[in-house]
């Protein structure tokens, strides 16, 4: 099959979502299952894609229009966008399902539309390759996902929601005038030839237009204290929304921070924004850890703790040496596991116990035995025990870390780490080893999903090899400029 | 005290925002000529798109994928409003009708408005404006019919399909443009088939810019109307 | 001192503003207009970017040749930008609605249940 | 892919998790014990090899080389874990009730002999941190604030050596031993590891391995921890894991030593490290032991006393020399045998009697006199009786510590051993003798495998103590020289002899010449313990004049001053600073005003704009 | 190994017959000098003989059990064994196979054995006995170690030999400076390991009857004063070997004995008795600080 066919990623769910409209005119009923339909057909087109991807070891370069870079839009699906676009649509298929069991408030087949165009709105900020584009794409994104923090319709949905809109709203609004300053400079909006003309920008320019390109994106990537929205936003989405925002779009986020700021390596004042983003990063994470630990809200702990770990991985990011960008890729994909596992578990208990407090949680290893087993292989994953798969990404950012020059903040985030073990292993003993209650019956396509994430999870954790190769290619697109430029297939206008 | 505190403190920190925003569009110099692809697009456009507003043609036919996006934007904007002001029951509260005024005034210029709208969308490829000019323009006619009469409301459940329906459309244009020139989103119309290349400048050219336009248009003026019609209309407790 | 154009300079001071308006207003209303007067500044900015002197619009019809059209690009982001703004406003607007249906004001200072 | 050593490291875990999916009493338990006896054997099966060459494993995981290394050290080491460890899944089979259980103990096991064969810092760091966390989950189940202490505690040694790795790595580009030390052995001459750069890898890694050695100010966790756990489990806790604190000491001289000695050199004759390293384990037998004297609980007693004990392995190792070393590797063993034998003992009185504190306990002996026998041969090895293993360790710990001109440290052993001898005879005292209360009167023996797992262990008691040689010798053989001559019976250094054998001889002529005149005495009769010299009182169970409870307060009295400082309350008082600390940073930050948020942008980008415009 | 020295096994005989003879002679001297200084006329010098003559003379003796019976066999058989491994004048029986620290802790083992005698006897004096007993170990250790230390230091070897060897060369330990301070301290802790005034503590007559022996009668009894005997006079060898140069021949070792438990037996009868916990902080401050002091000087 052709490559062009990879625009099937986007078109997809878009045309899915047009169609939901018409499918509830036909019944009301086949809307939840259409969205499961749906995306069980993108997880196709991603396997396929990312298939496609790794055994020719390029990049499918998706032309929209037929126009050649930089004249048209191009949509680069190199081996970072592969994978997570493989990610993004498993992650949502399986929360599609959960979507069924969980989301009891109407209007479903808005809930439909807007859970697709999430997806989409992430897959596409992950894919683009134009940076206006990806403006386009990170809106459709930050619009959904306000959507759908307050569909719940409660006051406190709204007031997270407005919280993440009016920060949001600033955070983009800067973005576009960095958008501005770096078109005005370069003339063009196309990566790789921004990547081409940024040594040769006004440095003064270019220094601004960067700072303002990673503050607009910081605020979706959740670097303290840009991410005073977060854990609202987290507790007061619809459970499969949650998983969503921490599996892919903060990571979404995270990526197009990271590509921006590697493809402008030629800036001179490159390495002092290295600096800051490290130390915004390092702060994310000693922050977040402290205000989780003594959180009564398990959800919202676990948001913190997302929270933290999305700054963990900004600071592999931020390294600016190929080991960090390898960590950080392997850790947003471990991550991503773990907190759909999490939130997955949380979500459910919530629905089951109706309501998500530290005291829902005792003795839920004799009510939900498989919900708690699945909390607690989660909960030890991110604290970081071996044998679990994020033990493997940990190691490797603290070695990128040192390497890099950063004992400090590799020091911070270490000690934020012991208070995160604090508090995931307070809850395990809840669950396990205090109060009690009646067995309730568990759902088993839920189980089957939860199981399934433990497998990969343990997988990962006893034999990374597969996964950290992976990591390693996806690692390599980002941090390998010359080689992402050479495959974009530019036109040489003007140039 | 507080408040002059808290007042003066932001306009400290805005200038000095300010200030470093301006030193770096001082290097962006006003008013010269620094366009790259810009340069392109206007050498080209007539040629490749068959469309004499450049914008539109970047728009549609060169950044096609953002319009895409951006339709898609507004079509979340539609159903995020949707959803978030759903209720079970709803119906217009408004008590007074328009004035005489207004309500002839609306009567006659109802068709009108619409006529308008549809004139500029089709005709983006060659004057300022578009579809999401045009779909606005529709979709004040409709606002006129909200203001002037109290009972008046657009039929929803048509608008819904229709904007899904259309929406549709959109993609699958570009995906038929996959199909025949194999790129998502490819100007098959005249690219492919060439249809029009004689009668550039005229309204039957453009390549699929006119269709796609027109597709906007509809859809932005139903969004934009079932927007108005969620906002106005309140609950209904039974 | 810098040396910019009086459309700079607008452009920038209206997202002052409108920035100033977040930062200090207490109601939900005018900080959403002052998203709404920031947005409408970048969007000035972008425009103003793509302006080169002398020349006229780009359509190109009788007398306006590729050399004497403006950069078209910014104009075409505008428009997308400007539905996007639309777009967020409208959403914002309904959730201020909710808001206002759930805590019965707009004033951002009482509306804060989820915290710490 | 399937070597010896995998099989070595992986069977216990491999068993542990099948007996925690089929948990059903007995299938779990042989499973449990087959695990813990594979290792055993494989062990026995290599001893030839191991003394001529080792035998490697070389495995790539998730883009690490993960090196393993049976040598003639590790050996050592990991033949003492098995020995505690086949003892400890006998003494299971009695006190466990769960697969949970047997799955973390197990755990631990495979992470202990990991941590032992390592080769390289990443399979040491998993295989730590898999120790930790099985360890730290064998307390969760009993205890949620002990268990969080050890494991913050350990997880912030473990982070400390992360670090130190890290650095490690930065410097030399490697993560397996033999470049790593090769490396900075290189660094003498290149210097590009600072001074500062040295003392903080040291300050490291010392932190990582003090936590697990229980080194003072470090040991706070292990009381509450040792005493939390299934008793059978603390056997391997204490008498095995432990050990891999004092291998990484041990690890850090043969990685570092070269290079640390470069730097910061030599103080009055000492390597200066080291003398930090001795000095630590000194204060810590001094102060382990006293906390020990005063316990009121069987298990808070055998923990601090395990403390101290550890301290002195440290000790001999701070010294430096290689009779410092033979020495501290004789008590790794002695140690291991005769805490785990302890801790047995202590899992079959506490399953028996259901009771732990002393003041409830009394006249055992007659109703477990096998554990008592065994019991009595821990006391006798720990408080270095000749001819025991304990005294053969001490001895050699001695012989090092005046040799190398340490006369502080050694005097800190002489009142450490004191110390040991005053809180076993207690031990003996409270649980074994004196009126027993009534509702001890049906106590029955322990059960069959708790004392099997007993005898196990108390054999190297008797044996290694007779004949120290034995270790010894291997001790010359690992390291390639004699450092302690003489043969099987007899150790002999440079300034002193111990002929073990000799003494054993002398020891039962002289009990055959006081049991003659014991036996040619007069006839006796047996009466019972409460016929006694009341001042005419008779003993009742209510007037029961037995001082089991607070038996040491005079010392505390002593020691009032003292005794005001703790550092466990010092940690828990940072806990709750920091604690209260999170509380008010999330509520300041974190304050619900979304103006407030928009700040946050705001000043970021005024430190933006500062950065740039300045 | 095989083959037994006979001169040996002559000379292990001879000396375990005289040193409990010696033992009891000493005992019976402690008795009388206290007497003579308290202006009493006291017991002859043989009563002690008599007295465990008279123990063992008993026809029954009751016994708390098993490790009750043991206690006393045990105390008994580790101090022959220590005695055996001192080297006593010129006799140097086994002391070439074991150095000072074995002999150090041999000497404590008895008091082991005593104890498991005692506290098997379920008395609560006797138990209280046991506490002070072990307490005022852990009080003296720490000095004792020091002693001992020092002279290990200053004499480089742990062969007891081999420091009567050097001492006749280079002098008595006491002539040095460093060594003067270390046998100040051992003096100290020489009278608690005595069981003398002021650190009696452990059977603190008129307190808790006699402590740990409370309990014993007949046969038990005698072994403990057997005991007491052999192990009094292990000590004072113990300590002449140490300080006082050792001896040549029985003689010598003799007064110098003797001269030692003079000593301790005029600091007894001068001073009361400490209560458990000041002995113990009494001897954490000066014996240990002294201790301290001679052990630097030996560095």
């Amino acid at each position: 099959m052709n490559g062009q066919y990879a625009a099937l990623i986007i078109a997809l769910p878009l045309v899915s979502a047009f169609f939901v409209p018409v499918i509830k005119a036909i019944s009301k009923k086949a809307v939840m299952p259409f969205l499961l339909l749906v995306t069980l057909a993108q997880v196709g087109i991603a396997g396929w894609v990312f298939n496609e991807v790794y055994t020719s070891d390029k990049p499918i370069i998706v032309m929209a229009g037929g126009w050649r870079p930089p004249v048209g839009i191009n949509l680069y699906i190199g081996h970072f966008a592969a994978l997570f676009v493989l990610i993004i649509a498993v992650i949502s298929f399986f929360m599609a399902y959960f979507s069924i069991k969980a989301v009891k408030v109407e209007p479903l087949d808005k809930y439909a539309m807007l859970f697709l165009l999430l997806m989409l709105g992430a897959t596409g900020m992950i894919a683009t390759g134009d940076i206006f584009n990806l403006f386009v794409f990170m809106e459709i994104t930050a619009i959904t996902a306000y959507a759908l923090t307050a569909y719940n319709k409660t006051g406190e949905a709204a007031e997270a929601s407005m919280k993440y809109m009016i920060l949001g709203g600033i955070g983009s609004s800067f973005f576009l005038i960095g958008i501005a300053l770096i078109y005005g400079a370069t003339g063009t909006l196309n990566m790789a030839q921004i990547a081409q003309l940024a040594g040769n920008i006004n440095p003064t320019v270019a220094q601004v237009g960067l700072a303002l390109l990673i503050f607009g994106l910081a605020v979706e990537a959740e670097l303290f204290p840009l991410n005073a929205w977060a854990p609202d936003a987290y507790q007061a989405a619809p459970h499969p929304i949650t998983v969503m925002f921490s599996a892919f779009v903060v990571k979404a986020g995270l990526y197009a921070a990271a590509r921006l700021l590697y493809l402008m390596q030629a800036v001179s004042t490159w390495h002092s924004v290295l600096r800051l983003l490290v130390i915004m990063a390092v702060l994310t994470v000693v922050v977040a850890e402290f205000s989780a630990l003594r959180q009564r809200d398990v959800k919202r702990m676990i948001a913190y703790s997302s929270i933290s770990q999305v700054g963990m991985i900004a600071f592999a990011l931020a390294l600016g040496s190929q080991a960090g960008v390898d960590a950080g890729v392997f850790h947003m994909v471990n991550h991503a596991i773990v907190k759909a596992l999490l939130f997955l578990g949380v979500g459910y208990v919530g629905i089951k116990l109706g309501g998500t407090t530290l005291e829902d949680f005792e003795g839920l290893g004799r009510r939900m035995p498989l919900t708690a087993f699945a909390i607690t292989v989660g909960s030890l994953s991110a604290v970081g025990i071996p044998l679990f798969n994020i033990f493997w990404s940990k190691v490797r950012i603290m070695l990128a870390g040192v390497s890099a020059g950063y004992t400090w903040g590799v020091a911070l985030i270490l000690g934020a780490s012991v208070v995160e073990a604090v508090y995931y292993l307070r809850l395990i003993h809840r669950i396990w080893f205090a109060g009690g209650g009646e067995r309730l019956s568990e759902s088993f396509a839920l189980g089957a999903i939860m199981l399934f994430l433990v497998a990969l999870i343990l997988v990962i954790g006893f034999y990374p090899n597969y996964a950290w190769s992976l990591a390693q290619k996806a690692g390599a697109d980002i941090f390998d400029v010359t080689r992402y430029v050479s495959n974009v297939p530019l036109m040489g206008v003007g140039a | 005290m507080v408040s002059v505190l808290k007042r003066s403190l932001a306009i400290i920190t805005l200038l000095i925002i300010g200030y470093w925003i301006a030193q770096a569009f001082a290097g962006v110099p006003f008013g010269q000529d620094k366009m790259l692809v810009g340069q392109y697009y206007l050498n080209n456009v007539k040629a490749q798109t068959g469309a004499v507003n450049a914008v539109t043609a970047v728009v549609v036919n060169y950044r096609g994928f953002d319009t895409l996006g951006e339709v898609t934007v507004l079509f979340i904007a539609s159903t995020g409003v949707g959803a978030l002001l759903w209720k079970r029951k709803k119906e217009r509260t408004a008590r007074t009708e328009g004035s005489i005024v207004l309500t002839t005034g609306t009567r006659y210029l109802f068709p009108f408005v619409l006529i308008f709208g549809a004139y500029i969308f089709i005709h983006g490829h060659l004057t300022p404006g578009g579809g999401f000019p045009g779909g606005a323009t529709i979709a004040t006619g409709f606002l006129l019919l909200y203001m002037a009469f109290i009972v008046y409301e657009i039929p929803h459940k048509g608008f819904e399909v229709a904007e899904g329906l259309v929406g549709m459309g959109y993609v699958i244009v570009g995906l038929i443009g996959l199909m025949i020139g194999g790129y998502f989103l490819f100007d098959w119309i005249w690219q492919t088939w060439q249809l029009g290349t004689n009668n550039i400048g005229r309204l039957l050219s453009g390549g699929f810019i006119p269709v796609i336009y027109t597709i906007i248009g509809l859809k932005v003026g139903t969004e934009l109307s079932g927007i108005i019609d969620n906002m106005i209309k309140e609950e209904v407790r039974e | 001192m810098i040396h910019i154009s009086v459309y700079y300079f607008g452009a920038i001071s209206l997202i002052l503003i409108g920035l100033y308006a977040v930062l200090v207003k207490k109601n939900l209303l005018k900080m959403l207009i002052g998203l709404s007067i920031m947005e409408t500044g970048v969007n000035l900015l972008l425009i103003s970017v793509g302006y080169i002197s002398g020349r006229s619009a780009p359509i190109l019809s009788e007398g306006v040749g590729p050399n004497q059209a403006v950069d078209p690009i910014p104009q075409a982001l505008v428009l997308t930008a400007i539905v996007i703004g639309v777009a967020t406003t409208a959403m914002a607007l309904s959730v201020a609605i909710i808001l206002y249906e759930k805590y019965g004001t707009l004033n951002v200072e009482e509306i804060r249940r989820l915290r710490g | 892919m399937i070597n010896d050593l995998m099989i070595l490291i992986f069977a216990p875990l491999v068993a542990g998790i099948l007996a925690w999916a089929f948990d059903v009493r007995g299938i779990r338990e042989a499973i449990g014990f087959i695990g813990a006896a594979i290792p055993v054997v494989i062990l026995a099966k290599t001893y030839q090899t191991v003394l001529s060459n080792s035998i490697n494993y070389t495995i790539t995981v998730g883009g690490f080389k993960l090196i393993f290394q049976l040598t003639a050290l590790n050996w050592y080491f990991a033949a003492v874990a098995a020995i505690v460890g086949i003892a400890m899944a006998l003494g299971m089979i009695s006190t466990s009730r769960s697969g949970y259980e047997w799955l973390f103990a197990l755990m631990s096991y495979t992470g202990v002999l990991g941590v032992f064969l390592s080769q390289d810092f990443i399979g040491f760091f998993l295989l730590w941190e898999l120790m930790t966390f099985a360890s730290f989950m064998m307390v969760l189940r009993n205890n949620r604030h002990e268990s969080l202490k050890y494991f913050v505690l350990s997880v912030i040694g473990a982070y400390a050596m992360m670090l130190g790795i890290a650095i490690l790595y930065a410097k030399t580009g490697a993560l397996d031993f033999a470049t790593i030390r090769q490396a900075l052995y290189m660094d003498l001459s290149i210097g590009a590891i600072s001074k500062g750069e040295s003392a903080l890898l040291f300050v490291l890694f010392l932190t990582a391995f003090g936590v697990k050695a229980g080194a003072f100010p470090l040991h706070v966790w292990a009381p509450g921890a040792y005493s939390e756990a299934n008793q059978s489990y603390t056997s391997f806790f204490s008498g095995a894991l432990s050990k891999a604190g004092v291998y990484g000491i041990l690890l850090l001289y043969i990685l570092m030593g070269a290079k640390l000695y470069a730097e910061f050199g030599t103080f009055h004759g000492h390597l200066t490290f080291a003398y930090v390293i001795a000095w630590i384990g000194a204060i810590t037998v001094v102060v382990a032991s006293f906390l020990a004297v005063l316990q009121e609980d069987i298990r808070k007693l055998f923990a601090y006393s395990s403390v101290g004990q550890v301290g002195y392995i440290l000790l001999a190792f701070g010294v430096g020399t290689s009779l410092g070393f033979a020495g501290g590797l004789f008590h790794v063993l002695s140690h291991a045998v005769f805490k785990g034998l302890f801790w047995l003992v202590t899992a079959a009185i506490i399953l028996q009697t259901g009771k732990t504190k002393f003041k409830d306990m009394g006249g055992l002996a007659e109703k477990m006199p096998f554990t008592f026998a065994m019991g009595l041969i821990a006391v006798l090895s720990l408080s270095g009786i000749p001819p025991m293993a304990g005294f053969a360790s001490k001895w050699l710990i001695y012989e090092a510590a005046i040799q190398a001109h340490m006369p502080l440290v050694a005097g800190a052993i002489f009142l450490g051993s004191g110390l040991a001898f005053a809180y076993v005879v207690r031990f003996l005292y409270a649980v074994w003798f004196g009126q027993r209360p009534s509702d001890l009167d049906n106590v029955k023996e322990a059960p069959l495998p708790l004392l099997i797992g007993m005898a196990i262990l108390a054999i190297p008691n008797i044996l290694f103590g007779v004949a120290p040689g034995l270790v010894t010798e291997y001790i010359n053989k690992a390291f390639g020289s004699e450092i302690v001559g003489g043969d099987y019976f007899k150790l002999v250094t440079p300034t002193g002899t111990y002929n073990a054998l000799l003494v054993t001889i002398v020891l039962v002529l002289g009990l055959a010449i006081a049991g003659l005149v014991f036996l040619y005495g007069a006839t006796t009769r047996k009466i019972p313990v409460t016929n006694t010299y009341q001042s005419g009182n008779p003993v009742i169970e209510d007037y029961n004049l037995s001082i089991r409870r607070n038996f040491y307060k005079p010392l505390a009295e002593a020691l009032d001053f003292w005794l005001k400082y703790s550092w466990d309350r010092f940690y828990e008082r940072i806990a709750g600073i920091a604690e209260d600390f999170a509380d008010t940073l999330r509520q300041s930050f974190y304050n619900g005003n979304v103006q407030s948020y928009s700040w946050y942008l705001a000043i970021v980008l005024l430190i933006l704009a500062l950065w740039g415009v300045l | 190994m095989i083959g037994i020295d006979w001169k040996i096994v002559l000379e292990v005989i001879g000396m375990l017959i005289y040193a409990t003879f010696m033992g009891f002679i000493f005992m019976g001297i402690e008795r009388k000098a206290m007497a003579r200084i308290q202006r009493r006329v006291g017991p002859p010098l043989y009563q002690p003989i008599l007295d465990t003559l008279k123990l063992l003379g008993k026809k029954e003796s009751v016994s708390h059990g098993l490790i009750y019976d043991f206690g006393p066999v045990f105390a008994l058989g580790a101090t022959i064994t220590a005695l055996l491994f001192i080297p006593i004048a010129n006799f140097q029986l086994f002391s070439s196979n074991a150095d000072l620290i074995v002999v150090a802790y041999l000497l404590e083992v008895p008091m082991l054995g005593i104890m498991l005698g005692a506290m098997s006897s379920g008395n609560p004096y006797s138990a209280v006995g046991v506490q002070r007993g072990l307490l005022t170990m852990v009080a003296m250790q720490l000095p004792y170690g020091l002693a001992l230390i020092a002279i290990v230091q200053h004499w480089g070897s742990f062969k007891l030999s081999e420091i009567v060897a050097l001492q006749s060369v280079h002098g008595w330990s006491i002539t040095v400076p460093a060594l003067l301070l270390a046998f100040i301290v051992f003096d100290i802790v020489f009278q608690a390991m005595l069981g003398l005034e002021p650190f009696d503590i452990i059977t603190a007559p008129a307190e808790i009857s006699m402590g740990p022996m409370l309990e014993y009668g007949g046969k038990h009894a005698a072994l403990l004063f057997t005991q007491h005997a052999v192990q009094l006079f292990a000590e004072t060898a113990f300590f002449a070997v140490l300080f006082l140069g050792g001896a040549s021949n029985l003689i010598e070792l003799l007064i110098k004995q003797i001269a030692v438990l003079f000593i301790a037996i005029f600091v007894a009868s001068i001073y009361p008795r400490f209560t458990i916990d000041q002995a113990a902080k009494f001897f954490w401050k000066w014996p240990t600080i002294i201790g301290i002091i001679a052990v630097l000087l030996t560095v």
